[in-house]
């Protein structure tokens, strides 16, 4: 599963993508896993109220499954316009 | 159309062709937002964004619009990458026979664009780099439609 | 700024040089009015305005939205005399701070505009020239302001 | 006083001003005297509904003052924008 990062949550870890091998079922689970491995994970994803997620390229919640998902997104709010 | 570029436009030019594409229709409303130093310091933005998402994010937003109001067309210009005080950020135009749906429309254009398509913004001073922080009055902004 | 003229204007012109004018407001908002045949058989329109109370008129327009919104800027400029179909018949535009401000100010502009300013339109087909009725929706627009 | 007459005001009477003595005292004083001049003022003037004036320049009711008025005008609603 391709993962990637923006904004200051890529700053934080510190890398735009990485591949992830996981069977974490939903986002909530993947967020928990990366918390684990590092403290620039767990730093950045302390306060998920702070965060949005997209799942193949569309917004989605935390508690929404993985299964067939290929591509996760985590970034802050946005601000275009 | 949907364009998400690097590239400066000039947004009056890419008003006029838009106007002259849309025969038929009368009234012809735009947005344009652009970089400037309000509280004194800023010396250029940096705007991300999530390729692919981004295009998908804008499409189905200007398709949304095209449903709920009576649009001949709609536009949306976004630039990402770096920009100086005085460039042109981003443009919406719809165009209407009806002037309440051509304000309508481009009002909840810029009220998705702020806060559902994967744009962050990060302004820099001399004192360094500060991602723009999401406002709540944007999000309440999406309760309207 | 306001200007009353019988000459053609450049909309996309107009509003880059407004844009580049008022420095420290980052949204600008337009509204352009076109010359449209969406019935059929229309050549062009005449516009005919009353000098001297159309200039008081559209300045005391312009005061009110100044006053009402935080405003940097608002630009009326409207046509009168033989305009063709795809001609530009006026355009307003405002800028501000803010997004909200910018829009609002814009569609009060455009609507005062509409039943309060000395402008009457004919339509010229082949069958002759009528005069375009005001329409009661245009008057009940200026109850939300 | 100047009177002045706007599209089909002035189209119906046939011609764009007059200058006008009068001793009317309010607007609706003066489209009474200007009625029983001809019937192509008449005929203008038969629904005031459909007619707006500016007394000055200024919009106006027809039940205003004329006293101290140069220049009344006579147009039907306003159709710009």
């Amino acid at each position: 599963m391709q993962v990637l990062y923006f904004a200051w949550v890529r700053e934080r870890i510190g890398l735009p993508r990485e591949e992830i091998e996981t069977t974490a079922e939903t986002v909530n689970d993947l967020i928990a896993e990366l918390r684990t491995r590092e403290a620039r994970y767990d730093m950045a994803f302390a306060d998920t109220t702070a965060l949005r997620v997209a799942l193949d390229q569309e917004l989605s919640e935390f508690d929404a499954p993985l299964k067939g998902v290929r591509e996760v997104a985590f970034f802050p709010p946005m601000t275009g316009g | 159309m949907i364009r998400v570029q690097a590239m400066p436009f000039d947004s009056g030019g890419e008003l006029n062709i838009f106007s002259a594409s849309v025969a038929g229709a009368g009234a012809v409303v735009s947005f344009t937002g652009l970089v400037r130093d309000v509280s004194g310091g800023l010396s250029s933005i940096e705007i991300e964004h999530y390729p692919g998402m981004t295009e998908k994010a804008l499409g189905a937003i200007r398709a949304d619009a095209m449903q709920r109001w009576d649009l001949a067309d709609a536009l949306i210009i976004h630039r990402f990458g770096a920009l100086d005080v005085g460039e042109t950020i981003m443009m919406v135009a719809t165009a209407s026979r009806h002037r309440k749906d051509a304000f309508e429309a481009a009002e909840f254009l810029m009220d998705y664009l702020k806060s559902r398509a994967p744009f962050w913004k990060r302004e820099v001073t001399a004192d360094g780099a500060d991602w723009v922080a999401s406002r709540a009055e944007d999000e309440d902004a999406l309760k309207r439609w």
